[in-house]
């Protein structure tokens, strides 16, 4: 492989699923510790600290829930997806596995955000449930995850339902502009995006710092359990490989 | 390349003459989907005229979507389809081969079937043509992501249950458009972005679908 | 004058959790029959399935004509026939009618060929017959009539992989398919197989999977 | 006799839980075709309202039909199907336990996820009970007589689409019963009259359906 | 002792206009093997299935035990064994859970023998794969396992009708399935069975379908 290499050598050796464990290993306190510290203080600063809003009173205080969650879960299937493909392309087993680890975190995001949606929805709407298209685009990319699910659990090959939930989640990215520009390009319900590098916030900035707290804790606590999945993941597929007996011997 | 072409493409279309029931069934489908609303819901002429264009893609879809279920399901029972796998012609033209024949028996002739149904459901006449032509535009999207879908799912022997719940997260943006475009016909606004937009879809899926079906295919038998 | 055609090399094969082979390695040349024997469920079809292409659950190494099969499966399509164990007709085709399709999709047969290879598997009466309308062994005769339909100028390149090509083949059109196959072999052509009755064909190279 | 009928059940059953999703699919497929509905037609609360108790029967009918193709198919295809009936126990209850099987993995979860769904669409409240225990009622006659038609088309190598074409006109009476039946109840009309319909449609399928679906394998063997 | 167990009488049979065979008629007593021959497409598998009762397009009698089948096949089913060309399997059930539901639905098999036939065949490392995951001879071999699971005591009145039993059955286990026919045969058993294989089995009465 080494011989034909345009990709930075850590690439290769991140594709070693034995590398890859003992790199997570290192890594994995960090970033538990940092999910940890940035949703505490996220969460403190949001329900005591934050001022409320001049229309909606407390109940707008789900946005610190409802917005890092979607916000994740369209992250999540990006991430998905080209991991998808680079296993694909290079056939590297430690991207297939990231992409099968991914799959049930983003489905509980974004069943989250539809449901923080909903909570919030009955105060400002007067309804849980509105048939706007950035709503359902956010259901179509719950059922998105639940057919990857789906499809990976109904294949007895990992390898091959690897393969085959990629070629899915590929197909299915057509869905992640719809959601992320539905409110631009239909004028409905929903509010249009409050995050952007090129714009001023448009809520107060003693609101909105919080909210960047939150979004980046979710964050750091989304790779905290992806790291867990995934080595949990690793264990499992190279049982029979020699580190990973010593290591559970060990243990 | 052409020539692998024709011939899965003469294949199938001899195979679904063969079982001639095969090409009346979607037809006869869509007319009892069609005819179970007004039962199960309503039979009121004006609420049944705004329905008609949910209703009519709707089950458009469903027509389509219940179809796929045996679209590659015989061919790899009986190992023609590693064989058409093993050939040196290019996979991807038999995959279009084989999408392309499934719109040729079941999108097609519920395209041109469209306009009766759109009658007994007292759709306007003024939405009559465009309900044709984002028929004709939609559906064979359907059948090119649909078979997607189908690929993927052959090799478990599951029944099209599965199948669906991939393909219908795919199928919604062809139906929001589809639906609305007639819904506007009704009502007399413009529809031209809304066909646009089925037809850049029908060319993406047309292009890039034939791959993502032959890398399935590829990928169920090999088991 | 014998090209090398085939070669394998440490060959690894594992299906759940269960080690069919290891290092299994050999070559073959052009003109010879392989014969792959072993037990039910020692690997036999395994085996053709990753010299066709048609399984990745392997690691090692499989070259036809010095092309690796993991990057290039062009060259060996080309010149292949596989016969496994489904039977790969279309029920509601016509005999006739299957091997036209096959003919075109894969180039190295000859649709002119399709009326003799009938009549050499004893189905010319059978040629307008829909498939499904036929017994296991007429079934099977269909698909075997493939081998007839390869053009003598084509033997030589030209690989046949036959898994149990005699399963449900009467006595009679055993020892046909045995003498085709002698023909084959004897003007260049190449052949992988495996069987659990005794070939009457003599100069058989042997793999034996049971170790 | 009742060994037979235990026997065909349990490995019903298990076949179903092997494949996990399936016992799944079915529920994801209504919950997808309902929500195909407000986008095809229109999102608005009242309009979907009077739609609801239609488009959960019509739904819950489609899922029921979707499975029905594969119910005797793949026991067709590896003969077992055959030895069952080669069984000197009856064959009989060996068809009853098929149709209950097949209730007991599409019709049942369908039942009892209706509220949900039911809540999204907009159905009143008051009218909730009533959907499900018509549900209840229904679904089991939806398998019952489905069966007899798989068991009908089984040996001859058609998609789904025979199925539904023999089907549905035997499911519109139960439709009709059904979702009559919520929209009374949406109305505060009294319902009892349709629930003792659906009931008597019940007893008649289940005590009288396997003679047929038994009958219609046996037919569907013998080729 | 031997009783009369099968009697055939003037039985004609055509399938799409070919007639397969007329006026046939011939007994068959208890404790006796009757091998069905003919070339591929004479009516083997027809003639056996019209036997076991699950074909009807025929005209003459075919009586068991003096039922006559057009009226009664709850007496043949209680003690008949039928493999055919199908693998007869669940892909999705193990070994284990097939034998146990044919043991069910099949009373005259019985459950407590369903480890020793699958000793018996070799799969006992196998009682709890999925039948998906094994070779073509495994799957048949579970299907074989059933005449494994026939107790001694149910051999007398006992008819099995074998449709190319050895059918990918590799060498050791067709020897394996010899001597288990010849025991159950020597013990009162009756078997028909169509093979294009020869049979070592001596004892056999001979019914050829080619005129
Ligand atoms: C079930 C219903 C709802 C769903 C599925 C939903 C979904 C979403 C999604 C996908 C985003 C985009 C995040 C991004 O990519 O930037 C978002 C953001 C947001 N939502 Fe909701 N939402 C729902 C209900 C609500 C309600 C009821 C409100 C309040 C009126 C609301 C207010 C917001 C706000 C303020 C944002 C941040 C805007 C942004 O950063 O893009 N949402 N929601
Ligand atoms: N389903 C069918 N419909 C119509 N004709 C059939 C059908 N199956 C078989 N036939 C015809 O009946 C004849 C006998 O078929 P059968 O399967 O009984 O033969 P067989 O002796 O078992 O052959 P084999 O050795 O190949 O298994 C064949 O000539 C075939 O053409
Ligand atoms: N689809 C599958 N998934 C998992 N394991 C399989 C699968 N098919 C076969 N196996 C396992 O792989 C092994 C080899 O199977 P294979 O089909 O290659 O055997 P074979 O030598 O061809 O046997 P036979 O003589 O019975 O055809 C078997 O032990 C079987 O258990
Ligand atoms: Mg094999
Ligand atoms: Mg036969």
């Amino acid at each position: 492989m080494a011989n034909k290499s345009i990709l930075p050598l850590w690439f290769y050796k991140l594709a070693s699923p034995k590398y890859c464990y003992q790199y997570t290993t290192k890594l994995l306190p960090w970033f538990a510790g940092a999910a940890i510290a940035l949703l505490c203080v996220g969460i403190a600063w949001a329900l005591l600290f934050a001022p409320q809003d001049y229309q909606q009173g407390n109940s707008f205080r789900i946005i610190y829930m409802h917005v890092p969650s979607a916000i994740l879960a369209q992250s999540i299937y990006l991430t998905m997806a080209i991991c998808g493909a680079i296993g694909i392309i290079w056939k590297m087993k430690i991207a297939d596995m990231v992409a099968y680890a991914c799959a049930p975190i983003g489905a509980s995001m974004a069943f989250l955000a539809l449901i923080t949606g909903a909570i919030w929805g009955k105060p400002t709407w007067g309804s849980w449930w509105v048939w706007d298209a950035r709503l359902t685009s956010m259901l179509i990319l719950l059922f998105l995850y639940f057919g990857i699910m789906a499809l990976y659990s109904a294949m007895d090959n990992k390898t091959l339902a690897a393969k085959a939930t990629a070629i899915l989640s590929l197909v299915g990215l057509v869905n992640i502009p719809v959601i992320k520009y539905s409110v631009d390009w239909w004028n409905t319900l929903h509010q249009s995006a409050t995050f952007s590098l090129t714009k001023k916030p448009a809520m107060p900035i003693e609101m909105w710092l919080p909210l960047l707290v939150m979004v980046i804790g979710f964050y750091c606590w989304f790779a905290t359990a992806l790291m867990l999945r995934l080595r949990n993941e690793i264990l499992i597929r190279e049982k029979r490989a020699q580190w990973v007996k010593k290591l559970v011997t060990q243990v | 390349m052409l020539r692998a072409f024709w011939a899965e493409l003469k294949r199938d279309l001899l195979l679904s003459f063969r079982r001639r029931g095969d090409l009346l069934n979607p037809l006869l489908f869509f007319v009892m989907v069609v005819t179970l609303f007004p039962l199960g819901v309503s039979p009121a002429a004006d609420f049944l005229a705004k329905l008609a264009p949910g209703v009519l893609w709707v089950s458009a879809l469903l027509a389509a979507l219940l179809s796929l279920d045996s679209l590659f399901k015989s061919d790899y029972e009986d190992g023609t389809l590693e064989q058409s796998l093993l050939s040196s012609e290019s996979n991807y033209m038999m995959a279009m081969a084989r999408a392309l024949a499934h719109w040729l028996t079941t999108g097609l002739p519920l395209a041109l079937l469209a306009p009766l149904l759109a009658l007994m459901l007292f759709l306007p006449s003024e939405a009559v043509p465009v309900l044709v032509l984002t028929l004709l535009l939609g559906t064979p999207t359907l059948s090119f992501v649909g078979a997607i879908a189908s690929a993927l799912t052959v090799g478990l022997n599951k029944g099209g249950v599965l199948i669906s719940l991939l393909v219908i997260p795919l199928y919604i943006p062809v139906l929001i458009f589809g639906a609305s475009a007639v819904q506007n016909a009704t009502l007399g606004l413009p529809v031209s972005a809304h066909l646009a937009i089925l037809g850049a879809m029908l060319i993406m899926s047309v292009v890039l679908a034939p791959f993502a079906i032959a890398a399935s295919l590829r990928m169920s038998v090999s088991s | 004058m014998t090209a090398l055609l085939l070669e394998i090399k440490d060959l690894f094969c594992e299906r759940d959790d269960r080690t069919l082979f290891e290092n299994l390695s050999f070559k073959l040349f052009s003109g010879s029959v392989l014969q792959v024997k072993g037990k039910n469920g020692s690997g036999k079809t395994s085996l053709l399935r990753i010299l066709c292409g048609l399984y990745q659950g392997y690691e090692g190494q499989v070259k036809f004509f010095g092309h690796d099969l993991a990057d290039d499966r062009e060259c060996l399509h080309q010149s292949l026939t596989f016969i496994g164990h489904k039977v790969s007709v279309k029920q509601a085709l016509t005999a006739r009618e299957n091997l036209s399709w096959y003919a075109n999709i894969q180039p190295q047969l000859d649709a002119n060929l399709i009326h003799s290879a009938l009549v050499a598997v004893g189905l010319d009466d059978y040629a307008d017959v829909l498939c499904q309308n036929m017994s296991a062994g007429q079934k099977r005769r269909v698909n075997l009539a493939r081998l007839f339909m390869l053009p003598d100028a084509n033997f030589e390149h030209s690989l046949w992989v036959l898994d149990e090509p005699f399963t449900a083949i009467d006595v009679e059109g055993v020892a046909k398919l045995e003498q085709r196959i002698l023909y084959y072999v004897e003007n260049g052509g190449s052949v992988v197989l495996t069987t659990h009755q005794t070939l009457r064909i003599k100069t058989v190279e042997l793999l034996n999977l049971d170790n």
